[in-house]
């Protein structure tokens, strides 16, 4: 086997040396669980290296023809374009096959990215802080959630905005289930596809979570969802699910949300059909300590010379068990490494210049697709890169016309989880989308909606 | 090769008006139009402005400043650094599985949907269990996972249980996965070999008791010998067994934990099935339970519909109503579950095999070594993956934590250290498979040598490293309130 | 990071029975039919057995044990080099462009025809030629084309010249290049400065002389300000002009050699245009002409016949009778023009002309610093990409050499040495555009302090460098013909 | 520019260093050469990194249809497997981005790894020493008999099999039409595709040139080769144009060759349309001085330590300038290194069981081609995994009937370079032919020739 050197001469030495005969006597377990002999594994028969690039290169076929076609799909998951740099750099072993910088003399490299990353994050989200990664958006927001409470001990009830991403949503139910933080969701308006926020009925909150942009694509208002916030004593959670927005928008650190968590994809990660993806999660000073996950710092070694040390691991389950302010062990360090590679190629003018590329180039659209009769705007409420349209038909049969006939992913159906408006249709434009395929789009929409 | 000895933070380079990647600017006009002044943030500040060669290089001395597999035997214990198989990376970059998007329709991603279908069934071949959710990204991720869907199970039985017990040898995140799925940590005493002290679990073992977490082989790398015991035990009081499968290397292809009793388990993909560390992660956390548990997966689950039914065979993802729900955004880590797929194409069932043989062979040959040369190893049996040592043989005033920076000056990644809690100056030493009997023995060699510089010249224990971009740092002073530093600041 | 301080050959490791990447045997009884065994060998004695693992580690660490432009300042005079695009990396290791064969139909190929043909305008353009052929795989191949060339035209005229005249300073290609193109070089003496003596070239220009070739700008690198002149000379007695183009990063976008009278230039698309360096190549050479040369030029050439004609656009390989035939098996290196396609598609006019720009501001720079911290600077002129030093100003004992190592001892790789031959103790350093100002700043700093150091510890410059894989390196030691070890032997 | 670091500050603080005001008082030649501000150059406009990945990814397409098809296209460029390790390892910065190891100390790796290079060509060609690579195949022929002139200085005329490669034998005659030294081609025997070696028509010889399998995929006899040229005073020169046959031939060294030259593309290079490619070259320890190209030597430092580092550098062009044995300065060194780890990645037994492999899959199809109505196998020369096939058709309409109907490139039409085999097809078989290729190949033609 080409990734095991153990020859015969290897073991025979090695078992001489342990003072055995057999393999099998390695094994210090009862015979009867050694099941090996009487019952080998059934499994596929192995192949050699060529015979599983081939076997791969064709199941890889289908999503080649599926990625070729004209996409504006996003919802969480965006297409943005990965700069050559990225692979060559990450794929280097010094990155890729190391772990948990748990020892800073051997570590500098991967200690250094993240606590770049951390800071990166922090700019963007004008938060004081920002940890050195979670697993998604998703369970980011659960995590902000479980620390909101570690933070608002007398807080009792977190309210969510119902235009939170559904996954989102559901991730923190099924993380809330048996931990007592009943979860209310507050409705959007249906006119601007805001949160409703009403303080009147929200005085045991212990958080409140908005989307920034919301699923939607709407600019949340977070400078009211933070006065109703005081209002009712509840810490304020913004998360934001496509963090190019950060370069564009006013930071939710402005608007004094306590803890920021967004989704971190867009940096440098292709779609990878939903995984890995990059939890990202920052607050202010005062609550670093009830920060979930691996926190970087800058120290200094014994000659006084700068370095980088993995800090406050005291509150990591390794060392505080089930006191922790969280589980998480393994993180996304390298999916953080790369967007901290990503950030500094695009670098001050070129993140922001892709942003406001983004913001025009679905504003272009959005007119151009409001003009088609048939088609309207549901919701008034400012837009970065995503906004939902709304036809006459059913999302779901609009989305199978543009594909079928046309080759287009013309967005994300809205009907599976808001089944009030089953003729929306969510649609997210990046400087992937070239002007051409934008005319596609309204040509094929106007054609489909004659 | 040699470099200047720091790497300015890539905030401290560059200068204004340098541009990385280009990005046409765009009519200001129209960006007033699609987003109005009163919503957009002002400039990026802080952000660097460097071109592209200052952040090739940036990159590349970075990760110079960093030790992997590729470039150093790294026997860190409980984390199985096994090399990396290069067309695994390759597959995962193959554009027809990193540009798909989750939401495209079903009918175009089948063969995406193909691949976790396979991997689940050879996963439950693999663990003797009866099936297996994708979706966990980590192992802790996965034990939180595991531990609800137990919860769901008790709770669909109208039952309300809350303890779970687990041995103080456990890894870390057992009892913190524990609290955050609502249950009641208890500590179980163990037996100086780190296994389960049966008479303390006897003790503990009531009608509120939800589920036992277990190690197997124990954080000490060895098996549990009572493990059909242990499992029958739990079984007549109504609790499960869970299994925490990080140390699944010593068992593939020769033993099953399905069949030893357990009815939870969490593997890790970045463990036993080779895919990157990546530097602390992504991994990926399938978790596998037996029949009873298999309503209760978190959805989707991917299901195959056969050829008789729909004309063609069909892979869906479901949602069950008795699931415990979502937890993760979408399928898993996708693209660390292929590496996995393409892991066990390659192997099949003799190639695991000899994974756990080589791999546990290994573990035995550093164990006698490093004995002979004088490390104590705590307990005279065969150990399973990895080896266990401590540093009470060595003269007073060396430490593990000496041995493993002088480890660092060596050239090697050092073993995990002070872990498991129970074991006094714990060294937990993981060769893995795909390690030469040569270097082993250099690595016996360079034990050796230290073991002799730690009575000749400890200083030289203490000081360690020396040779390396930063010497011994200062943890402690790195975390006083005062000096906490976490993220570079504008002057 | 740091390693233990030899890397074992890799005949030296591995060992019986260990494979490497999986070929099934085949069957003995049909081997013998298919290949008789008397036609066959025994087994490849010598050849290493090791593992993946074992042979991904083998070349990180050697890796390891080399320096690139991807991770220090590279200021190898002569040799531009500059960044390197991964863009181009990718776009070269595209399957669409690795797995074309040469043999396939030209209908199938034709986007890569395309390229090629591209490529050829746009050298055209930024040389000022007629016509280039892309199938040197060198600038020294590139040499030999073009004075293959020469020398078919010179047939066709029915004259006989065979001298070629080439300035002292050339670099060593030139007249080993005339050599093997059947010439005979005559060294033309240069003026201090690197710049052609007139009266010199007037001497030796005669009816025999077939070319001169100049490097313009110089191997001093200044510019060879009398250049239209000596075309002149050479053009009335008939003789052809060829420009060593190696440094041509000093012109693009400013000036054309085509402009200034050269009729053949080879280009380095290694340098100038941003491909790779790879150790030691493979880099490209192509080579333009004017117009009285096209028809000489090597087969095959692309061409691009037109659609009124044809229907479509057809690029067509073609074979001209008065080709001085093939110089290299198919069309050169394609996956390094390639490359520099991406590039020029990249830079555009202007983006060539910042080049040149920087990389002589770059260049100027350093001169002016160098010389200010006492380093000599022969020449007091404006240099164009690269500025020489000389050794003359150090305490005796201290030699170019010296300077060298203890660059290297610093992190930098040094510059070109003792070179062009004219100049006594050159350092020859070329920036190149794509390095910053800090960058430069750093280097004049290291200058700075080994002048120092030469003054006050000139040993620790004899003894360079300290920190690197291996020290000062014996090369005389290793050139005695009873040590001379060009390959491992079994023992 | 996103290459170019220089600032608008930094310019005016280094002009001002130097003592100038403006970029163009660098530029110290005559104005009227300066023709950047009058004709500035007339390219293509530049283009971002996205669009250049967009139009290169289209352009690429044609060649990802035509490489997808069945392919029996050999003849110089051999198709084999390319190990996943390669691209990952030759990609790293350090071996990439690297140039002539002049430098020993800084250059370790490259050198480590050409004088491992040279040791593997040593062992495959039973040679005493081979050079750190040449351009190709081709050009080191043309090196090989300029070095056959150096050292045998009575011999005359070069006698070069008309077997040998066609391309290789046209850049011979380009390198050598210049410099006195005749070419006379021999023929080869109908019957068996072998060079027909006549002793007495050769007694100008300066050496004698085969190739070793030649270009029809026979096996030449090169003890009968070497005792021509013993006879004549004639160099024996053999070259390979498929280097994995030296895996499984008997090494031309066991046979006495003077000089060994050969293609290295097999060894982990793409086809990549011809090139980059990598010229082999070897030879007895009497003639390593007249070796062409760099020669990497194992030496000491000062302390005694092992190193490597480019030796008798006094027969190279940057030292002897005319007087050099070749001009060559940039060779393939990253191909070498290419080819020593494709060499490791195999091993002793891979390399040989994929040789093996090659040479039953090669036998197997000629023998069901040959069992086809109207299909003969024009020679009876041993092959190793290259052969001709003879059919009743003209090679160009048969080649055309299987590429159109079929997708199948069904090897290279001999006509092109042999005017008198008019119906003949070179056919490459590798380990990338499966089974159902073959079979496709063998139906198709049944059709065809039906
Ligand atoms: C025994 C054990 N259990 C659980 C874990 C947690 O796994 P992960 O880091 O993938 O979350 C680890 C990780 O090191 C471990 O060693
Ligand atoms: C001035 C000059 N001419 C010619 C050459 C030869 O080019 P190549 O090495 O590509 O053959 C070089 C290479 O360094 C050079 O510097």
């Amino acid at each position: 086997m080409r990734y095991i050197p153990v020859t015969s001469a290897d073991r025979e030495e090695m078992l001489k040396k342990i003072g055995i005969h057999f393999i099998d006597q390695l094994f210090d377990m009862p015979t009867d669980m050694l099941t090996h002999l009487s019952k080998p594994l059934n499994l596929p028969a192995p192949l050699p290296e060529m015979e599983v690039m081939a076997l791969m290169e064709k199941f890889a076929k289908e999503g080649e023809i599926a990625a070729s076609k004209t996409s504006f799909l996003g919802g969480g998951i965006n297409r943005h374009y990965l700069p050559a740099t990225i692979s060559a750099l990450i794929s280097r072993g010094e990155f890729l096959t190391a772990y948990t910088p748990y020892q800073p003399e051997a570590s500098q490299g991967t200690l250094q990215a993240l606590y770049e990353f951390q800071t990166y994050i922090a700019l963007l989200s004008g938060m004081d802080v920002a940890n050195a990664s979670l697993y998604d958006g998703a369970t980011a927001t659960a995590e902000a959630v479980l620390m909101a409470k570690r933070i608002n001990k007398k807080g009792k009830t977190v309210y969510v905005s119902c235009a939170l991403h559904p996954h989102y949503r559901e991730v923190l139910r099924t993380y809330l289930q048996d931990v007592d933080i009943p979860i209310v969701e507050l409705a959007f308006d249906a006119k601007t596809g805001k949160t409703i926020l009403a303080p009147t009925m929200m005085n045991d909150a212990l958080a409140l979570v908005v989307g920034y942009p919301n699923y939607f694509g709407i600019i949340e208002d977070l400078k009211e969802a933070r006065e109703v916030a005081t209002k009712v004593g509840a810490l304020l959670i913004s998360v934001t699910t496509e963090a190019l927005s950060l370069a564009i928008l006013k930071p939710p650190g402005e608007f004094g949300v306590d803890i920021f968590v967004g989704e971190g994809q867009s940096f440098g990660l292709p779609p990878s059909f939903g995984g890995p993806l990059l939890g990202l999660i920052a607050t202010k000073d005062a609550y670093v300590r009830n920060l979930p996950g691996r926190l970087i710092g800058r120290g200094k070694d014994k000659n006084g010379k700068d370095a980088f040390v993995i800090v406050i691991a005291t509150r990591e389950q390794h060392i505080k068990r089930e006191k922790a302010t969280s589980n998480i062990c393994t993180n996304e360090a390298l999916c953080a490494t790369i967007a901290g590679m990503y950030l500094t190629a695009y670098g001050k003018t070129g993140l922001a210049n892709l942003a406001k590329q983004n913001a025009v180039k679905a504003f272009r659209l959005r007119e151009k697709l409001a003009k088609i009769p048939g088609v309207s705007i549901p919701f008034s409420g400012a837009t970065f890169n995503e906004f939902v349209i709304r036809t006459k038909k059913s999302g779901a049969q609009l989305l199978r016309n543009l594909l079928a006939g046309r080759q287009i992913f013309g967005g994300i159906n809205l009907s599976v989880h808001y089944h009030k408006n089953p003729k929306d249709i969510l649609v997210s434009v990046t400087e992937m989308n070239t002007d051409e395929d934008m005319d596609k789009f309204v040509h094929a929409l106007r054609e489909i909606l004659k | 090769m040699i470099h200047s000895d720091t790497e300015k933070l890539i905030f401290e380079q560059g200068r204004a008006g340098r541009t990385g990647i280009d990005v046409e600017g765009v009519c200001l006009i129209e960006l007033d139009d699609a987003l109005s002044p009163e919503l957009r943030r002002g400039p990026l500040a802080g952000f660097p402005e460097v071109s592209e060669p200052e952040m090739v290089r940036h990159y590349t001395r970075l990760s110079q400043r960093n030790v992997g597999i590729d470039d150093t035997f790294y026997p860190l214990g409980s984390c199985t650094m096994k090399y990396n198989p290069r067309i695994n990376e390759a597959v995962a970059s193959m554009k027809g599985f990193t540009n798909l998007h989750p939401a495209m329709p079903q009918t175009e991603t089948q063969n995406a949907f193909r691949i976790l279908w396979e991997l689940e069934q050879m996963l439950n071949e693999i663990c003797g269990m009866d099936a297996f959710t994708l979706n966990p990204v980590a192992g802790a991720h996965g034990e939180l996972t595991g531990l609800k869907i137990i919860r769901a199970a008790i709770r669909a039985r109208g039952e309300k249980r809350d303890k779970v017990l687990i041995p103080t040898s456990a890894h870390g995140t057992n009892p913190a996965s524990a609290m955050l799925a609502g249950f009641t940590p208890v500590n179980i005493e163990v037996n100086p070999d780190g296994s389960v002290n049966l008479e303390a679990l006897e003790k503990a073992l009531d009608e509120n008791v939800a589920a036992m977490m277990i190690t197997n082989p124990s954080t000490l790398g060895l098996f549990e010998t009572n493990i059909k015991k242990i499992a029958d035990m739990l079984h007549a009081k109504g609790a499960f067994l869970y299994c925490d499968g990080a140390n699944l290397n010593a068992l593939v292809g020769i033993a099953r934990p399905g069949d030893m009793g357990f009815d939870v388990i969490q593997t890790n993909t970045h463990k036993t099935f080779s895919t990157p560390h990546g530097g602390g992660g992504p991994g990926a956390g399938p978790v596998g339970v037996k029949k009873e548990l298999v309503p209760f997966l978190p959805s989707p689950r991917i299901e195959k519909f056969d050829k008789e039914k729909f004309g063609k065979v069909l892979f869906v993802p479901v949602y069950d109503k008795q699931s415990i729900g979502r937890i993760h955004s979408y399928y898993g880590n996708f693209l660390v579950l292929l590496r996995a797929y393409c892991y066990l194409r390659t192997m099949g069932a003799r190639g695991l095999r000899e994974v756990a043989e080589a791999a546990v062979l290994n573990a035995n040959y550093l164990r006698v070594s490093l004995a002979e040369i004088g490390y104590r190893v705590p307990f005279n049996r065969m150990c399973m993956h990895e080896c266990l040592l401590t540093d009470e043989n060595m003269p007073s005033g060396i430490t593990t934590l000496d041995i493993a920076k002088r480890l660092i000056g060596k050239g090697y990644h050092p073993m995990t250290i002070y872990f498991p809690l129970t074991v006094h100056g714990a060294m937990l030493i993981e060769p893995t498979e795909t390690e030469t009997k040569e270097t082993l023995d250099e690595f016996i060699q360079a034990m050796k040598e230290i073991a002799e510089e730690a009575k000749a010249n400890p200083n030289l224990l203490h000081d360690a490293p020396h040779n390396t971009p930063v010497q011994r740092v200062d943890d402690v002073g790195a975390n006083r309130p005062l000096n906490l530093n976490l993220r570079w600041k504008q002057q």
